[in-house]
């Protein structure tokens, strides 16, 4: 790794990646034990006829403790040479210094022939004020996912796509007809955490037509973030959402658990939800039945056309990126071995015919192929995603709407709530000269 | 002021302990009663017992004429000064006076004028605001005594009041408690396990051994006529001599010594039968020369007693403890000769004294006799 | 002592030089922090969710530590004083058990416990459907604490109480007390230093204890944002090490005010027995 | 019982008679000994009330305390044995799958070990030198020695916060501890030495220093004196410090996490964090099965510490 | 064996308390030396002094002819008995009495062997396998003394040795100690508040107060003639009658009664001048009958001795304490008169013994007697 390889003759390189055998992302961990080492070495001994030695620096924790740990190596100038970052990460870090453009660590970098098959739109998940700072390793979109069994039990059509957030409500009001059903989940508050932003406000926010960053400055009290606080104070004023559900440390949990148990009618969640929790197999809150009562929407805009850029729709994104270390003692060759890990052939080796959308578009032709949903996210969704600014700001603005849904949700109305918003979110990003309308 | 009277009483503690063996005991109306005996022989139990700290496990209790054996603690109307005072450290020696009577809710300005008047009694006026640790030993304990005469009880109970001081101070203290009993007239029961403690202070005695009472009677009596062995060498300042013998027509035959036979339980005795003669060193007188009837052997120890000499002579009938004047010089390694003041030898068979068939002798252990 | 310096004094200092900078994990601040001064002290003092947590703090260490743990403590070790046997041994182990098991794992416990649907806790009172962290968000972690630390009190109180003469509580007896005198006039004055080491050290440990957040995460509406947890959130999640460490350092001033408060009473008693 | 103003005054010494001369109580009781007896009867009632209301009262707090102290843990016992466990302690649909798939994580069972590393190197550690120390500052009189106690244990707050990461991250990466269990050990250690010293110095205030004494007499050295008779004497507080260090670094997770690097080395506190999702959803299966697990060798080693040494304070500062 | 010699030693403590004040003193080899002395007059200072426990201030400590006044404590080849005896409880017996042979690096077979020797002379085989908790006072005083005879130190130092023993077993132990000492022939050095104690087993006793020496002699010197007042209220089982009187031409007046001039300091008194009349109460004869040049007094106490009685008469000259025999009957509230044996009176101006000017009364205290 940096600072001191292991020989003069062999090179070593450690990868890094917030995953690890037998917990948290085991797939990608026992990927790159198992696959992406062994056949580096081989590949390079056979290009090259250079002995390489790369290890991995397995972990399964919390992102932001992940992050942290990262972040300390990094600024005492050690650290892994590939690591996985969060797209939202790329900014601070860069900003920081711990992370470095990938063409002035590497001559090669903008020579990879990768670069074609990632969409534009996917490749801003690596990238900070247009500038590249990795790879993007996969990416996802949000979409409603509804039970379409108590779409039936209401009177509901089993295929739905509402339009408009009205017609959201409409089904939402239709559902809170049955016994013990929560119609909608939508996540709010600050024990939700991230998933408050991500799977709740912000995608809202874009079908109410705004990003959160803009031009260099932050929303502030605009009408869009009225309106989606708004959808907020709809949902959980009239019984169509359970307050007490988004306080629970646990909630995010639980909601799953009560999708699974089918308890909630309407959700918005990435398509992790789709493969990780209620997949009949590998689901933590496995539903038997996935394929047959799942169904998934696209999130409307307030009404059509409102949305971000004109469009009827909206979706937020997320993802990783992979990114090398600027205190690497091999740059070249950790770009080498980047490049070798975002190959067709790897990513396909990851997936292990598993359905997943990945940042290569070849590759998503072929490994999406049998599994609808997750087409339907690349082929409908991803086009009109939208990403986080990597910003260090970005966590305490996302605290800041974390706490402005949590107060909208214990009864204040959604323009007191954006008022005070506004204001807090001045201390947080430093004075009003960075706040927009 | 109350008698007690114990009827039967037993205590057996969780673990299968009998600590009192169905002791009957009467302490008299104002009597100063000891309870005497070795280690772990159930005096404190007894004092527990009757202060209410423990319950009884079989038996009955009166104080006065009142069976108080379920009563609690707080409804006995004693007193009891611990082994250690139990002063509480916190509070001063008025407020510890004064605690007693703060209990049973006596107004403040009373109970600190009554406070201050026990105090002075004892003649502790110029220590009232002092904390306990500011207080000599022999202070502290006329403290707990003042606390314990606070709210005036009609039975008082020591443990041990004295084994905390040392040897000058317990001397004076001894006396002075002497004194104040008298004055008071309270009923007194007292533990200790120091039988000069036990002699010098009370009425009457009870010998204790693990839970039963061995004598009982006044301290004469039991210094004088121990009804078994096992006071007779519990009791005194210098042990009791015991020596094996057997009896013989003209005498007891100790160690190949033909010894007078007392004059009490001379015709009570049977020829050839195996006694203990027991002979008080006090009662021994010194012979330089050989003298018939007498103990002899080599001075292995010579103890300075202040006005007397205690020696130890080692001769054929093992180890004989005498008392001799002060002015009679013995030097180690002579030999010397004891020779018994006859009236004052007791015989045992069995360990119990063997007397003349007077009932008073016998009864002595076990009934309760008069002061 | 070497450790204590290496490993305890020196990062203690940095923390404190770090709290006079705007450090930061990442961004533009981690690549220059900037001495700003004290004005990290001035951004906590006039910080709302500061004095919340603070507020928070004292009401837990208050209810948890020095009403919870240092109360059910002392009633166990002083119930148990004169046991002896299998009811004294379980007893024990089960409070001891609370104490040395990861908090990690005590917390899935607790989660379990009070769970909104399946929770054993409203099995049992038959309350279906109360979330009791969420309405009871403080008192729950309150009651959370005293259980797992009232151990310490126990323990401690139990050797305090073997330090009690028995015949001073039979002085008081006899004269007719009651427990409740007998607790105030004999037993209280007696384990007072036992009373302010307790105290003391379970403040300290309450105060810095970060094990309810798993609990809570500080929700719901930052109702249960004790101190700790309001730094690992600054330190960690936003990642604002330079106020997290001014923050801690004035967590530790209060903690010499507190510190000093308990040594005031020891003084005051050492005065009052010599 | 209450004054009885009939025998409130002292007799004067001149009046006291003869206490040979035994007054036998004969003859009708005095008029107040019937309302005594009457009074005491009635207190040995309320005295035996009393009592009941005391018995029932003791074994009732004894119950809630037990329950308290117990519910907590039934989740313990039957989540890991549920196939399919939810937050709630309903009847298992019983299992031992959840055991197999830990016992084939490549992790879980040799993070146990190395939490035993890592509790066990720093409970000797802070064992050992607590020992040294609190026996120096309960021997030795130091001017303001307790002042120095006072503030080492709040510097120990500090460190043992959040906010003191990158000083002990950097720290450890200039002494090359990085990816060490010793210099977890070290850390560790330097948090938790205040407190124990804090409560071991009780113990040693608490050992009569004729002891040491009369070992120095028979000329012992210190070393001696303090492996042959202070470390023994001490002993319970030792072992319940140790107990103690080796729960704290058990149950500690951010700095082991920091500071190692290869997930060989992990302790369980870090690797329980592995069962979770990457949407950070808890896999309730393997997180309470192996909550069991990581809870068996601080339970085994209570046990073990408590039979074999006792488990018990001398406690209290002593002035 | 050795003696110890001290020189002007003074030690003062952190606080400012001057425990010993310049004492010069001289154990010869093979003593049985007591220290003795009311609580705080630094008694245990001393003994720990010359144990090396603590660091002289001044003056100098020899111990045969080797100045240790530096020496660390494990180099003095001395061994010390503590109070509590200090016991390791973790230890067995047998551990413990080899543990000064373990530090000395005898090998572990012998330095069991020798253990087990010892522990035998003493009675202690039987426990060898014990822990100190479960033996009795009087074992654990064995096991102690034991430990200390293991090594065969030049010096045996003891502190209080005998005050954790009940009364009976006290005066065994005393008895054995005693004997042991004279069979080993180790000077000893030991410490006791208990006059009794250190008369009955002492060759000579220092008497201290306030970190100085006030009387230095044999047991029959310092009874019989204490030196000053102070001693002379502090020796004896039953303290010195101490009265004032007047100096009269024919004799000595104490309260309004003329008492004969004892026969040494009679040519040494000036007519007139103020002195205190000391008296035994063992050399008080008892009167029933008013006798010319006696105490008169209404009987107060009457104390049981045992083979005698303490009579406190309270009269003119306030409390009179006197001995009375056994069998004379003694009531209270008796006048009793009690005639001193005019021999064993003494004088005491300004609180020193006035003496016949013979040089051996004076030298009994400062300068170190013969055995
Ligand atoms: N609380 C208790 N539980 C069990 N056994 C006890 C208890 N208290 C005393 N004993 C036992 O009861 C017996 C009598 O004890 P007690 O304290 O009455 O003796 P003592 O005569 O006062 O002795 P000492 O002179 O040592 O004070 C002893 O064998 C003792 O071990
Ligand atoms: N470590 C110490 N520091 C300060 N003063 C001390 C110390 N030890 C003893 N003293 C004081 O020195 C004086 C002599 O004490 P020492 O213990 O020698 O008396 P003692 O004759 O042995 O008394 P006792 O019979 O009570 O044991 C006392 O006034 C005591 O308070
Ligand atoms: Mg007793
Ligand atoms: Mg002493």
């Amino acid at each position: 790794g940096s600072g001191g390889g292991s020989g003069p003759d062999t090179d070593s390189l450690v990868i890094s990646a917030n995953a690890i055998a037998g917990g948290k992302n085991e797939q990608e961990a026992k990927w790159i034990e198992e696959w992406v080492i062994p056949n580096f070495v081989e590949h390079k001994k056979e290009k090259d006829d250079v002995d390489v030695d790369v290890s991995f620096d397995a972990s399964g924790v919390d992102d932001e403790q992940y992050k942290t740990k990262l972040a300390l190596d990094l600024q005492g100038g050690s650290g892994p040479d590939i690591m996985n970052l969060d797209g939202i990460w790329i900014g601070e870090f860069a900003q920081a210094g711990y992370i470095k453009p990938l063409t002035e660590v590497v001559t090669q970098a903008d020579f990879w022939e990768g670069w074609d098959q990632i969409p534009e739109a996917v490749q801003k998940l690596g990238s900070f004020e247009n500038e590249r700072y990795g790879i993007p390793a996969g990416t996802d979109g949000r979409v409603l996912f509804y039970n379409k069994d108590l779409f039936e039990q209401a009177g509901l059509d089993r295929e739905w796509q509402p339009e408009s957030w009205d017609e959201l409500i409409e089904a939402a009001e239709a559902l809170a007809g049955i016994d013990g059903v929560t119609p909608v989940q939508l996540n709010a508050g600050t024990a939700m955490g991230e998933a408050t932003t991500m799977q709740g406000f912000l995608p809202l926010l874009a079908g109410a037509g705004e990003h959160i960053w803009d031009k260099g400055k932050w929303r502030g009290e605009s009408d869009a973030v009225t309106d989606t606080l708004g959808l907020y104070e709809t949902i959980f004023s009239d019984g169509l959402g359970d307050p007490l559900l988004q306080q629970e440390a646990q909630g995010r949990d639980k909601s799953f658990e009560q999708f699974a148990e089918g308890r909630i009618g309407i959700l918005l969640e990435g398509d992790y939800f789709w493969r990780s929790v209620v997949h009949p197999e590998l689901g933590i809150a496995p539903m038997e039945d996935r394929d047959e009562v799942v169904g998934y929407a696209k999130i409307p805009a307030i009404a059509p056309g409102k949305g971000i850029h004109g469009q009827d729709y909206a979706s937020m994104s997320g993802g990783s990126a992979r990114v090398v270390n600027p205190e690497t003692d091999s740059p070249e060759l950790a770009f080498e071995l980047l490049t070798f890990m975002n190959s067709d052939e790897a990513l396909k080796a990851l997936l292990e015919g598993e359905a997943r959308i990945t940042a290569r578009t070849d590759t998503n032709a072929d490994v999406l192929a049998d599994d609808p949903m997750l087409t339907f996210v690349a082929d409908e969704v991803l086009p009109i995603t939208a990403y986080r600014p990597g910003l260090a700001e970005y966590t305490r603005v996302s605290t800041l709407l974390q706490e402005a849904t949590a107060s909208v949700v214990s009864g204040n109305s959604a323009q007191d709530v954006a008022a005070s918003y506004r204001d807090k979110l001045e201390g947080v990003v430093g004075g009003a000269g960075n706040i927009t309308n | 002021m109350a008698a007690i009277t114990t009827d039967r009483l037993t205590k057996v503690y969780p673990g299968g302990v009998r600590a009192l063996d169905e002791i009957d005991l009467t302490v008299e109306d104002g009597e100063f009663f000891a309870l005497l005996g070795p280690s772990g022989c159930g005096k404190t139990t007894l004092l527990r017992t009757v202060a209410g700290l423990e319950e009884s496990s079989g038996g009955s209790l009166h104080i006065g004429d009142v069976d108080v054996t379920r009563t609690p603690p707080g409804s006995r109307d004693v007193a009891m000064v611990f082994q250690d005072y139990a002063l509480f450290p916190h509070m001063t020696v008025a407020e510890n006076v004064a605690y007693p009577l703060r209990i049973k809710k006596v107004a403040r300005a009373k109970r600190t004028e009554k406070a201050a008047a026990t105090a002075g009694e004892l003649g502790l006026s110029d220590y009232l605001e002092r904390r306990p640790g500011q207080l000599s030993g022999g202070q502290q304990q006329r403290v707990a005594l003042a606390r314990a005469m606070a709210c005036h009880p009609s039975v008082f109970l020591f443990d041990e009041p004295l084994s905390n001081l040392d040897a000058r101070m317990r001397l004076e203290a001894r006396t002075f408690l002497k004194r104040l009993q008298r004055e008071l007239g309270v009923t007194t029961v007292f533990v200790t396990h120091d039988q000069a403690e036990a002699l010098a202070l009370a009425d009457r005695i009870a010998v204790m051994e693990s839970g039963r009472i061995r004598q009982l009677g006044t301290p004469s009596e039991v210094f004088r006529r121990p009804a078994n062995t096992f006071v007779a060498s519990f009791i005194g300042s210098t042990p009791m001599n015991l020596l094996d013998g057997v009896v013989r027509p003209r005498g007891i035959e100790v160690a190949g010594e033909l010894l007078p036979t007392p004059p009490e339980p001379a015709g009570r005795l049977v020829d050839g039968e195996k006694v203990v003669y027991g002979i008080r060193p006090e009662y021994l007188v010194h012979s330089p020369t050989a003298v018939p009837g007498s103990l002899a052997g080599e001075v292995r120890v010579v103890e300075n007693l202040g006005h007397a000499q205690l020696v130890t002579l080692e001769g054929p009938a093992g180890f004989v403890q005498l008392v001799v004047d002060e002015d009679t010089p013995v030097a180690l390694g002579d030999r010397g000769f004891a020779v018994p003041r006859q009236d004052r030898a007791l015989v045992y068979r069995d360990g119990e004294l063997v007397t003349s068939g007077d009932p008073t002798g016998l009864a002595a252990a076990g009934a309760s006799g008069t002061a | 002592m070497l450790l204590i310096v290496a490993f305890l004094l020196f990062p203690a200092l940095w923390t404190v030089y770090l709290g006079l900078t705007d450090y930061q994990l990442t961004g533009f601040a981690a690549a220059n922090p900037q001495v700003v001064g004290l004005e990290n002290y001035d951004r906590a003092l006039s910080d709302d969710r500061f004095s919340n947590s603070l507020v928070l703090t004292l009401q837990f260490v208050l209810g948890s530590a020095v009403l919870g743990q240092a109360v059910l403590g002392f009633a166990i070790a002083w119930l148990m004083r004169n046991r002896v046997g299998a009811l004294r041994r379980t007893v024990e182990a089960l409070v001891l058990l609370a104490w040395i098991l990861p908090s990690s794992v005590i917390t899935f416990l607790w989660i379990a416990l009070l769970d909104r649907d399946g929770g054993t806790l409203n099995a049992l009172l038959n309350t279906p459907g109360t979330a009791w962290l969420l309405e009871y968000p403080m008192v729950s972690i309150i009651v959370f604490n005293i259980w797992k630390g009232a151990a310490f009190s126990m323990m401690l109180y139990a050797a305090a109480l073997g330090n009690v003469p028995p015949s001073h509580l039979e002085t008081a007896r006899l004269a007719g007390a009651g427990t409740f005198q007998q607790l105030r006039d004999v037993v209280f004055p007696r384990i007072k230093g036992h009373v302010l080491t307790n105290l003391l050290l379970i403040s300290l440990w309450t105060f810095n204890d970060f094990t309810p957040f798993l609990l809570t995460a500080g929700g719901p509406e930052n109702r249960t944002e004790i101190m700790p947890v309001f730094i690992y959130r600054i330190a960690l999640e936003s990642g604002e090490l330079g106020f997290g460490a001014a923050i801690s350092v004035l967590m530790l001033l209060i903690n010499l005010v507190i510190a000093l408060v308990y040594m005031r009473l020891l003084r005051q008693r050492k005065d009052a027995s010599t | 019982m209450t004054s009885h103003p009939d025998h409130a005054a002292v007799p004067s010494a001149s009046d006291a008679a003869p206490v040979a001369v035994a007054t036998t109580p004969s003859g009708p009781p005095p008029p107040d000994a019937e309302h005594r007896r009457r009074e005491a009867q009635r207190a040995a009632g309320r005295a035996g009330a009393r009592k009941a209301v005391a018995g029932i009262g003791f074994y009732t707090f004894v119950s809630l305390v037990l329950a308290f102290f117990s519910l907590p843990l039934l989740w313990l016992a039957v989540a890991p044995f549920d196939a399919n466990p939810g937050l709630s302690a309903s009847l298992p649909e019983f299992t031992l799958q959840n055991f197999r798939v830990l016992w084939d994580n490549p992790y879980a069972m040799r993070s146990l070990g190395n939490s035993v590393i890592l509790a066990g190197g720093t409970g000797l550690l802070v064992v050992a030198f607590a020992a040294l120390a609190a026996y120096a500052l309960s021997r030795v009189r130091l001017p303001g020695r307790d002042m120095l106690l006072y503030v080492l244990l709040l510097l120990s707050s500090i460190v043992t916060g959040t906010a003191a990461m990158v000083p002990l991250f950097n720290l450890a990466t200039e002494l090359r501890l990085i990816d060490s269990q010793l210099g977890v050990i070290l850390v560790l250690s330097g948090g938790l030495l205040p407190s124990a010293i804090f409560i071991l110095k009780d113990f040693m205030d608490g050992t009569p220093r004729s002891y040491e004494e009369s070992a120095r007499v028979f000329g012992a050295s210190p070393f001696q004196i303090m492996r042959d008779i202070v470390v023994p004497v001490v002993r319970p507080g030792l072992a319940t410090i140790g107990v103690w260090s080796v729960a704290q670094v058990w149950g500690n997770f951010l700095i082991p996490f920091l500071l190692l690097r290869s997930p060989d080395q992990y302790p369980a506190a870090v690797v329980m964090y592995t069962f979770y999702t990457e949407g950070g959803q808890a896999n309730l299966a393997l997180i309470s099965t192996f909550s069991l697990l990581y809870s068996v060798p601080v339970i085994l080693m209570f046990l073990f510490v408590s039979s074999r040494y006792g488990f018990r304070f001398h406690g209290g500062i002593k002035r």
